[in-house]
């Protein structure tokens, strides 16, 4: 897998420090799974070394995706201020993805539980579009509304859709962990599995809901990366069989395998 | 016309002189997807021990101003995995690698270096003189003169294969530790590893890592290792390995003039897997530019 | 309401944590007329030694990833000169001023602290151990527990002003020594010099600077001085000055978290000589932001 | 004397890799001597942390000031790309200047010889402006036609102009030193005084015809600096009494005070 400059063909504030950013490579495009991420380099100054780990957002089609990231730190800021035109450095896609059910038959049947942590949404999308074919029920949480992202292009693909904010700013004031508490007292479906992505407090508390009400559930992990690439060992997490590389044998594992008493 | 860019150490011819650093590459296969390993001088490993390490807890890595901190605590599979898991890839490259091992004991250094002399292909072994020698209290078995000479002797003992000491940084004067090296009869003298540091992470007033502290790699530590090549390269005829911070071809010549026979890069293969290869190119296109014809010209040239 | 920035170092007490480095404000005439004086927490003066030093063949400065090399050599105009023409600016200062003092010989170092005793206004005697200790071929002071106590042990005996040993980074272990600034009643410890460092100049193939290797500091260095911070401040009480690649109230405050009691600035006066002043003001802006009324309750935080 | 954020006016090429930097500052329009330089940060990046010594060129007026530069590194290819409108931060006027005749009789009846080597005419150009009273006679060295600047500037002062390259592209082919040596033969002025800058072998070279010929010569050397106001001694060269400090008991120093053997 070669590396590659890519361009960018546009790159906008969707909101308060919030950034979409459209990148032109077939490539990708036409070789990437749900849950799978780039390896970006944002900047050639060497106090900002390291890539950074963005999902891939959204297939627009078989030449173009999207990225959707948050501004935090010195990277994502860098990254903010680049221009349509320019080409960044990408490694990608890397990791393993999330597992889908596998046949239509399958999809159809699924109910398909999302949880988003803010922006924790960015590969949902993705993932919400390789399964047009199923229920989608999105759980979507933030601090404030002006965060809840993608609600609208949930709605398009017909998801129904649960907000939470912690400032009670829309939908239901808290956490969205406890939001999905609750509706899964109601939710009935024999087939559902639930895909998450968020903080990793979160992530702790929607394995325990998923274990009690013994439904799948495959998590998506943040961690500060190096290589991204599985040879640096910098990035793992605790799993019942020791550390795991998030960004070679994950970013998605299944909240079963987390050995989540020591995160 | 192209000039010659293959060096020797000791008995080991390279291809060119750009070696992947341990625990940089991993065991060569993941990072085979983004470079061409049989366009590289040679492959080192990432660390092995005898019993297999889980390492430090998360983070593990910080990034700093010119450099990165990596606290990733020898993680790897002990010695028996690799053999069995690890080597048939290594075996099937076409350039020469090398196994770095550590130990917790002289002895155990010795007995790793029994089994891998049992298994063929491999061109050399790297002592990673890094890490804490149990005997001794906290100190690092590279930092004193007759441990690691002791250490070197019993491992020369029991295998054939040529020898790498690999130095740490953290010494009061490195050319004590190289002459060790020379009188122990060590084939070649790798340096240097990463230097102890740390961050503390504001939001919190604690340390950032997982393991409190790490090393310190990449572009910060160059001026510090080229004067360690420079200083080593003065007072034994050993080959050199030179490391730290190279991320170019420049680097490389840096070193290369300073003493060193080849070099390793370490952070430079984290940020772009494929950055031997340029690195390599542009050692070449000096060369060309100078109109030099080969790269042994170079090493050791600024102590004349 | 503004938080309290003040600070002490054992008896002396400082207006705010800003040291202005040893060799990189001279003895304050002219950065005075760029930094007001007497708003910083205390100023250390350049190394003086018994007899004046001409320093080393230029160039004396390299500008390299992070930070810059250099290869003064120790250049100062000896300690009678120093008394006559340099202490009268000195002492009409509102603030603390030590005196950095080297010799070759632990007897020069208390031969230099005698002539200073008999001075007045002088708050502390640093002693850069970072020189070669000549009766000991090329180690440097700071690099043997004993010489450095004994170094203590001897300047204590012949004054009664507060002293500071300034530590080298070039060391096993930088606890050993700070052991032995402790035993020996040192009042306060600092720390890094600079790390031996080189750069080769690819246009000529040679060293680049007229001393050949010189000295790294500024931000490359940051992470390993706090490390050295970080563990001396765990086994040792005696006040810390922490150095080495401060820019800013950020860095800083690391530094305090890690143990120092004040920190010095050294690259950070060359490239803008009030640099001090920005520097405290963010330590201010720091305390503001957290609401936290002293400064006194960051010092070694992130040790707990 | 306070540091400064200053406005540049303007910055342009004026010959391939030289540039002519504008800039608005009262405080050193009013404040500067011919010899004098300012020392600026050309980046923010800490791979380039040191400050950059440029001579004051001219004093346009009582609020503007002009640099001439060539772009030979780092610091000067990152001045290259400021932009008209930015501020940068400079110390200065830093230094000693070249010493003039006193009074207008004396300006009056010196003849000024002033030496260039390349980039070394930058500060000379002020000093002319300054010394307008006297006869000039500039001798100007370059590798190559090209790099032959500010001929026009000093013909408008009604200097006499000599030209040598080393490629013989302009006027005499060869060094400036034996340009200026052949022309030292006829000219013969008891009051002349020698003014040079360039590189530090031209330097010697007229040092010793200065000397031969009895004239006083004052040399501005270039040394690489740290702190640029006398603090680090850094940029120290070797003079009969020991090292001398360039940025602080220089940039300008009498021929006769070098110690040119060890240079
Ligand atoms: C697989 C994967 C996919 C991701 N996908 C997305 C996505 O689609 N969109 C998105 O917005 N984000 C995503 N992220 C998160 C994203 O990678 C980070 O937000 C980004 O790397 C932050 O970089 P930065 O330079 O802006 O921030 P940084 O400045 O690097 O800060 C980020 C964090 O790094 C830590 N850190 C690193 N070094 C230090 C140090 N020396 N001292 C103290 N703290 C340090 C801190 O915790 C800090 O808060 C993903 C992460 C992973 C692992
Ligand atoms: C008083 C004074 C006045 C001056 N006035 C002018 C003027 O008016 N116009 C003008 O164009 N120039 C002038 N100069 C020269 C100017 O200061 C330099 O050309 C400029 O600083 C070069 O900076 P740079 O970053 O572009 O080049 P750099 O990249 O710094 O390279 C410049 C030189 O620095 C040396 N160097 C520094 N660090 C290293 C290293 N790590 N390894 C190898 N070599 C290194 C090399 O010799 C290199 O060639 C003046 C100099 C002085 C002292
Ligand atoms: C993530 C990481 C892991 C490393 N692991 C090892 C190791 O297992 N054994 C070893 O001898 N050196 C190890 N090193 C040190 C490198 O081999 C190299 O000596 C050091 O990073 C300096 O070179 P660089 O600046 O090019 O990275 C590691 C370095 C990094 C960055
Ligand atoms: C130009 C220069 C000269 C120095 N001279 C001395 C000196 O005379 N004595 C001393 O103890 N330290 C000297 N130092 C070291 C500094 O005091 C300081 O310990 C070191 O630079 C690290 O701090 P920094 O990274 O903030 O510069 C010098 C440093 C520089 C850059
Ligand atoms: S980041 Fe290197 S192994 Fe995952
Ligand atoms: S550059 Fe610091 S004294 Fe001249």
């Amino acid at each position: 897998m070669p590396l590659r400059q890519i361009l960018i063909l546009n790159n906008k504030e969707i909101t308060s420090g919030y950034f979409l950013m459209k990148l032109s490579s077939p490539r990708i495009a036409q070789n990437t799974l749900p849950g799978q991420f780039l390896h970006i380099k944002c900047s050639t100054n060497n106090n900002l070394l390291l890539r950074r780990p963005l999902s891939i957002h959204r297939v627009i089609n078989k030449d173009t995706i999207e990225i959707l990231y948050k501004v935090v730190g010195k990277g994502t800021l860098c990254l903010s201020k680049k221009k349509k035109g320019e080409k960044i450095d990408c490694i990608g896609p890397l990791g393993n993805g999330f597992q889908l059910p596998k046949t239509d038959n399958q999809k159809h049947k699924t109910e398909i539980i999302l949880v988003a942590g803010g922006i924790g949404i960015a590969p949902l999308i993705f993932l919400s579009q390789e399964l047009a074919k199923s229920r989608i029920v999105a759980f979507l949480g933030a601090k404030t509304k002006d965060e809840i992202l993608c609600a609208k292009e949930l709605k398009n693909m017909n998801a129904e859709i649960h907000v939470s904010t912690e400032d009670g700013s829309l939908g239901y004031k808290g956490l969205v962990s406890n939001l999905l508490k609750n509706k899964l007292l109601t939710l009935n479906s024999k087939l559902s599995i639930i895909y998450a992505c968020g903080p990793k407090g979160m992530l702790k508390e929607i394995a325990l809901l998923s274990k009690e009400h013994q439904i799948p559930c495959q998590v998506s992990f943040e961690q500060f990366m190096g290589c991204g690439i599985g040879i640096c060992n910098a990035c793992v997490i605790r799993t019942k069989q020791g550390y795991k590389r998030v960004c070679k044998d994950g970013p998605v594992f299944d909240a079963e395998e987390i050995d989540w008493e020591k995160i | 016309m192209k000039p010659d860019i293959s060096v020797k150490l000791c008995s080991i011819k390279l291809q060119n002189p750009i070696i992947l650093a341990s625990g940089t590459c991993g065991f060569g296969e993941e990072i085979a997807k983004f470079l061409n390993l049989n366009k590289v001088g040679a492959l080192i490993t990432k660390t092995i021990t005898l019993k297999p390490k889980e390492g430090n807890p998360p983070p593990r890595i910080a990034e700093v101003e010119g450099g990165i901190i990596n606290s990733i605590g020898l993680e790897n599979p002990g010695i028996k995995s690799f053999v069995k898991d690890k080597l048939p890839f290594l075996r099937k490259l076409k350039i020469p690698f090398f196994v770095s091992i550590s130990g917790e004991t002289e002895d155990e250094f010795a007995e790793l270096a029994k089994i891998l002399d049992k298994e063929k292909n491999i061109s050399a072994i790297e002592l990673n003189l890094s890490c804490p020698n149990l005997k001794q209290g906290k100190n690092l078995f590279g930092q004193d003169p007759k441990i690691t000479y002791e250490t070197i002797k019993k491992v020369k003992e029991v295998t054939s294969i040529p020898i790498i000491a690999k130095l740490t940084p953290q010494v009061k004067d490195i050319t004590e530790i190289a002459l060790a090296c020379h009188k122990a009869n060590c084939d070649i003298i790798s340096l240097i590893n990463t230097i102890p540091a740390m961050v503390i992470d504001l939001r919190t007033g604690k340390p950032f890592l997982g393991g409190i502290s790490g090393g310190l790699s990449g572009p910060a530590i160059k001026t510090v290792a080229l004067k360690m090549v420079y200083d080593v390269a003065k007072v034994v005829d050993t080959p050199i390995i030179g490391c730290g911070g190279i991320m170019n071809g420049k680097d490389a010549v840096e070193f290369i003039l300073a003493g060193a026979s080849a070099v390793s890069v370490g952070t430079a293969n984290l940020i772009s897997p494929d950055s031997a290869q340029k690195t390599t190119e542009e050692i070449e296109n000096y060369l060309i530019q100078r109109k030099i014809n080969s790269v042994k010209k170079l090493i050791g040239k600024s102590l004349d």
